[in-house]
């Protein structure tokens, strides 16, 4: 098809046809959220999700923390130390399996495991512990893609000179596939700021600023599923679901930025 | 010296806890879902429709609730896939940096929204436009198997877009003043040479997305209507594996709860035959670059 | 002999940078012309202009007239997809695409709409034969590509570009990335096509100019210092800096 | 980086020690949660304890107090034989009405429980047959085992001597959450559901049971048909936990429980 001209025009037709369907979609549903809870933002509701943000941050903070070493790490000995054998194409495929997961497997294994089995408290730390699991295939996938699309010949390059497959590591693979993690880490913190199932059975549903991870809390997402589940829980009902959602987006939007601004940091001092 | 032994050791440390964490999951699936398998058998749970947890003589049958994931999770990667895949070469090639930076900063965000919201804009849209047309027909409320679509591939698109736009990049622009110096146009280039050699990037953003897909519970719950039967029609309620385990866990004990356990484990298997079928068809297609 | 480029007042910049300054040439239909200079010259520059590869470079500026076969080349109106098919290019790192040996040589005529099979296959037996690659490769056409060597890859790549049957074949220093006998074959390979094509080639080494082009021309700093007979550049050049240039002083 | 793991493994190994000082587990029942954490605000103030709260369902609450992992389990809907332990004690706090709701535009403002019976088995599927429109009616459901639909359908006896919910098989919306109802409500002009007293907002309307208005009066006159307890269920002979249910179920414990549109017990 793409050898006839009819052909040709019709792809490039389609092609800008999805990306108007995807932004009609895209504006609508962020039009949906601003609509609905600009309304609701007012000081009493910032007041209120003071306990919230902080929980959530500590959450996106350490699971990353323990996710994103374990990730980066096992994705390099993936890509770099193995000779893709049979067991390590086992083992991605099973990583992968593991992100279509629901994530209310990953809270009832959080609340029989973490709780009931080695015996934690239900608390921020025990979230963040499930939650560093949930992402970590996302990250290991993602890196092993950002290693991947390193031209194959700059890695060659490096070995060919006689350096190591460590100091090839630091030099060429890390600095080089930094952005594709980047974008693994923002799929990440969408994961993490985004999801309740996970981490609703043992996070508690406290809404006081916690002082350490021992404490319980719960995250923007945790409460507005709450609202939801029982509008009472807030004064104004389904509308402060709606403002939480919205003040959530604003979290999002500010950790992306504080990621990309590290990157690009790391990217002019290295 | 030393460094190089302590970070080889680290990362060989590390693959091997990620994989120890991993398969911690999975054997709980499986251990606890064992159970409801071998006394209910898992021919009769995978073949019988009837699902009756709580009754006197309870039935397992999950049969119409894997139909309605199957059928859920194809529908819908056959509209998020589509989109993404051509938004994506959209925005990398054929539109100017800001549009698509802006585009691409809000795609980001709506990654992280929680499903809850996205489920609620879909029940406010979708599902009151559906009930107003179709009111008429007994049995029909908007909460259909197309709303849960529909959720599904507004879930899914941002993250297969920003994987694809990512591989998309990443590609060797040799390629592309190699295609363009046969005379090939701007489009030929894109989709016969650059997305061939984004392939396995491509692949990846499709199996993230139809993880996403299949994992995805409190939007479905929302807009499905949670009914249990065979998806016949688009317009009649349905519910999928995902939305049985997130709705009944809570309450679920003994025999029941590892009933929806072994639900657990046919989803692990269907989440694999879908990754099989990628990896074919990723392999199949000839000759892999990477 | 006429001409089939005739360049009058070329100039280019990359944003306010000036990379090619005035340059007028012309250059006569099958024979091999080499373009030699110290790298940064402005001689790759130059043959990029002559298949407009250069638009795809974002603050690229050109003015002046690219007459090829008398049609100026530069203006709006001309289709620079038809000029790509006339005017082949083969890149200095062997860029096969990811497909099998047979996809990547019928992917130019297949994007201009032939898909007769019979008439493809005819197609590559030749491109291959006059690659000199037929017979390395005529029993796995459907393997990958990227499984070949670095110097069949070359080929490869030469052959994918005589199957749009061109008038020109631009090579950008195509055996820099290649081993000495491989650099040799490529050689022998330009000395069989200059019967059917005019070559333009952008070389580093002065040996392989003086060995394989009918022409020679000299950029320096942006500028055509001198363009010639090959053995008149070689042995006696009108211009001090040529001179200069070719005895190894400088560049 | 070396120092970055070391952190993280001092934060693994402190954690294990379960803490028991002066903490309460305190997890359930949805239903009861949001009452609850009010609750807990006014008893901490004046006792220096700290109760922390998980809503994860009344099943979950229950499975929690029998296996010690909380200190007091919220339930509400009655425990079944198998889940009445002998070393459990079980406390009813409050009382709830199951109101019965209909999308504002819906005519029909009275029900009885029979004709709540013919809706919800599907024998009567359009409003018309009740005085209304002419309208399917859209039966909005809570999900199996969620204490508030157990109360209702024992009230409407909709389930057959199988214990299987007639509700089930009439295509219903069914949800996790009285949000949900509210909203499916709202928008759907045929949709029929039932909620908490407290729960209902302006933006459905609460209907009568058997000419009865649903109110704190007619609840406590025991005129209204369909209530439900709020158990709280703890392990006996712990001192921490007596108190705090004997706080809830104080004058000012149970004040805050009217405030919240509960029946007082006490």
């Amino acid at each position: 098809m793409l050898n006839r001209s009819w052909g040709v025009t019709l792809i490039k037709l389609l092609t800008y046809l999805a990306t108007i369907l995807l932004v009609i979609l895209v504006f609508c549903l962020a039009g949906f959220i601003v609509i609905q809870g600009i309304g609701f933002l007012n000081k009493e509701l910032f007041k209120e999700s003071v306990p919230l943000i902080i929980t959530t941050l500590m959450v996106v903070g350490l699971a990353l923390l323990i996710a994103l070493p374990l990730g980066i790490f096992s994705a390099i000995y993936l890509q770099i130390y193995t000779n893709n054998g049979r067991f390590v194409k086992a083992m991605r495929f099973s990583i992968d399996s593991l992100n279509g997961i629901p994530s209310i497997i990953f809270g009832l294994f959080a609340l029989s495991f973490f709780i009931y089995y080695i015996g934690l408290n239900r608390s921020i730390l025990t979230a963040s512990l499930i939650m560093s699991i949930v992402v970590l295939p996302l990250i290991i996938k993602n890196t092993e893609e950002a290693i991947k699309t390193i031209k194959v010949d700059q890695i060659q390059g490096s070995l060919a000179l006689g350096a190591s497959k460590f100091t090839t590591i630091n030099r060429v693979i890390i600095p080089y596939c930094i952005d594709g993690i980047i974008n693994g880490v923002i799929l990440a913190i969408g994961k993490i700021v985004g999801e309740t199932a996970a981490i609703m059975f043992v996070i508690g549903t406290a809404s006081v600023i916690p002082h350490s991870f021992m404490d319980q809390g719960s995250t923007l997402a945790t409460k507005l599923y709450l609202i939801i589940q029982e509008p009472t829980y807030s004064s104004n009902g389904i509308g402060s679901a709606y403002g939480i959602a919205l003040i959530l987006l604003l979290i999002v939007v500010l950790l992306n930025l504080l990621v990309k601004l590290v990157n690009y940091l790391f990217k002019k001092r290295g | 010296m030393k460094k190089q032994v302590f970070f080889e050791t680290l990362y060989k440390l590390s693959i091997i806890f990620a994989s120890l964490l991993l398969l911690l999951i999975i054997i709980f699936i499986f251990l606890e879902g064992f159970p409801a398998l071998r006394e209910y058998g898992f021919i009769k749970m995978i073949f019988n429709g009837e699902w009756q947890p709580t009754a006197k003589n309870p039935s397992f049958g999950l049969l119409y609730m894997i139909l309605s994931t199957v059928v859920s999770t194809i529908l819908s990667l056959l509209i998020s896939i589509p989109i993404g895949i051509l938004s994506s070469v959209c925005l990398v090639r054929m539109v100017n940096a800001k549009i698509k930076n802006i585009i691409m900063f809000i795609v980001e965000i709506l990654a992280g929204i929680p499903s809850v919201i996205v489920g609620f804009f879909v029940l406010k849209t979708v599902v009151s436009f559906l009930y107003d047309h179709f009111y008429y027909m007994v049995g029909v409320s908007g909460n259909s198997m197309l709303a849960a679509i529909f959720v599904l591939a507004l879930m899914s698109l941002p993250t297969i877009i920003t994987v694809c736009v990512n591989s998309l990049e990443a590609v060797d622009p040799m390629y592309t003043e190699a295609s363009l110096g046969l005379g090939a146009n701007k489009i030929q280039t894109i989709y016969k040479v650059e997305l061939r050699a984004a392939r396995s990037g491509i692949f990846a953003a499709i199996v993230l997305g139809a993880g996403r897909v299949i994992g995805e519970t409190m939007a479905v719950m929302l807009v499905s209507g949670n009914a249990i039967n065979l998806p016949k029609n688009l317009l009649e309620p349905t519910r999928t594996l995902t939305s049985n385990i997130a709705t009944e866990m809570s309450y679920a004990s003994g025999l029941h709860q590892n009933a929806l356990y072994a639900s657990g484990i046919i989803l692990f298997i269907m989440i694999m035959i879908i990754n099989i079928v990628l990896l074919v068809l990723l392999n199949k297609g000839g000759v892999d670059n990477a | 002999m006429n001409n089939i480029f005739e360049i009058i007042n070329l100039n280019l910049w990359y944003g306010s940078k000036q990379a090619l300054k005035n340059i007028s040439i012309n250059i006569d239909d099958n024979c091999v012309v080499a373009l030699i200079g110290p790298s940064g010259c402005g001689k790759s520059t130059f043959l990029r202009c002559l298949n407009r590869m250069n638009d795809l470079i974002a603050n690229c500026r050109i003015e002046g007239s690219i007459l090829f076969n008398n049609e100026n080349v530069n203006s709006d109106s001309y289709n620079e997809i038809e000029l790509r098919k006339k005017v082949g290019m083969v890149f200095q790192r062997p860029n096969p695409f990811p497909m099998s040996i047979y996809e990547n040589v019928i992917y130019g005529p297949k994007c201009q709409g032939l898909t007769n099979k019979k008439e493809l296959d005819s197609i590559v037996e030749n491109s291959l034969k006059k690659a000199a690659l037929w017979d390395d490769v005529k029993d796995r056409l459907h393997s990958s590509a990227l499984g070949l060597s670095g110097g069949q890859q070359q080929r490869l790549c030469i052959a994918r570009a005589i199957a749009m049957e061109p008038d020109v074949l631009l090579m950008d220093e195509p055996t820099s990335a290649l081993d000495p006998i491989a650099t040799t074959k490529i050689e022998e390979l330009i000395n069989e096509l200059k019967k059917d094509y005019t070559i333009i080639i952008v070389t580093h080494s002065m040996q392989q100019a003086a060995r394989i082009s009918d022409y020679t021309a000299f950029f320096l700093m942006g500028e055509l210092i001198e363009y010639d007979k090959t053995d008149v550049i070689f042995a006696n050049p009108k211009n001090s800096k040529t001179e200069d240039y070719i005895t190894g002083r400088f560049g | 980086m070396k120092k970055i793991l070391s952190l993280v493994l001092i934060l693994l190994v402190c954690t294990s020690c379960k803490e028991s000082s002066n903490q309460l587990e305190v997890s359930g029942s949805t239903s009861i949660a949001p009452v609850m954490e009010k609750l807990i605000a006014s008893y901490e103030k004046d006792n220096n304890v700290k109760i922390n709260l998980t809503a994860d369902g009344s099943s979950a609450g229950i499975t929690a107090a029998t296996d010690g992992v909380s200190d007091i389990g919220m339930s509400s809907r009655s425990l079944t034989k198998d889940e009445l332990k002998d070393d459990l004690n079980v406390n009813i706090i409050g009382i709830d009405a199951i109101v019965v709701v209909v999308n504002k535009n819906n005519g029909v403002d009275n029900l009885t429980i029979d004709d709540l019976h013919d809706i919800y088995s599907g024998k009567k599927t359009n409003w018309k047959d009740f005085g209304g429109i002419n309208r399917p009616i859209v039966l909005v459901s809570r999900e199996n085992g969620s204490g508030t639909r157990d109360a209702f359908e024992e009230n409407i006896k909709v389930k057959t001597d199988q214990g299987i919910s007639l509700v089930d098989s009439n295509n219903p919306v069914i949800v996790n959450s009285t949000g949900a109802v509210i909203e499916n409500v709202a928008q759907k002009e045929g949709a029929i559901g039932y909620m908490s007293l407290g729960s209902v907002d302006d933006e459905i309307k609460a209907i009568k049971l058997n000419g009865v208005e649903p109110s704190e009066q007619s609840i406590i006159d025991k005129k209204y048909p369909i209530t439900r307890d709020f158990y709280l269920v703890s392990k006996k002979d712990n001192k921490k936990v007596d108190e705090f249910i004997s706080f809830i179920l104080s004058k000012k414990g149970q004040q805050i429980m009217e405030n919240e549109g509960f029946i007082k017990v006490k």
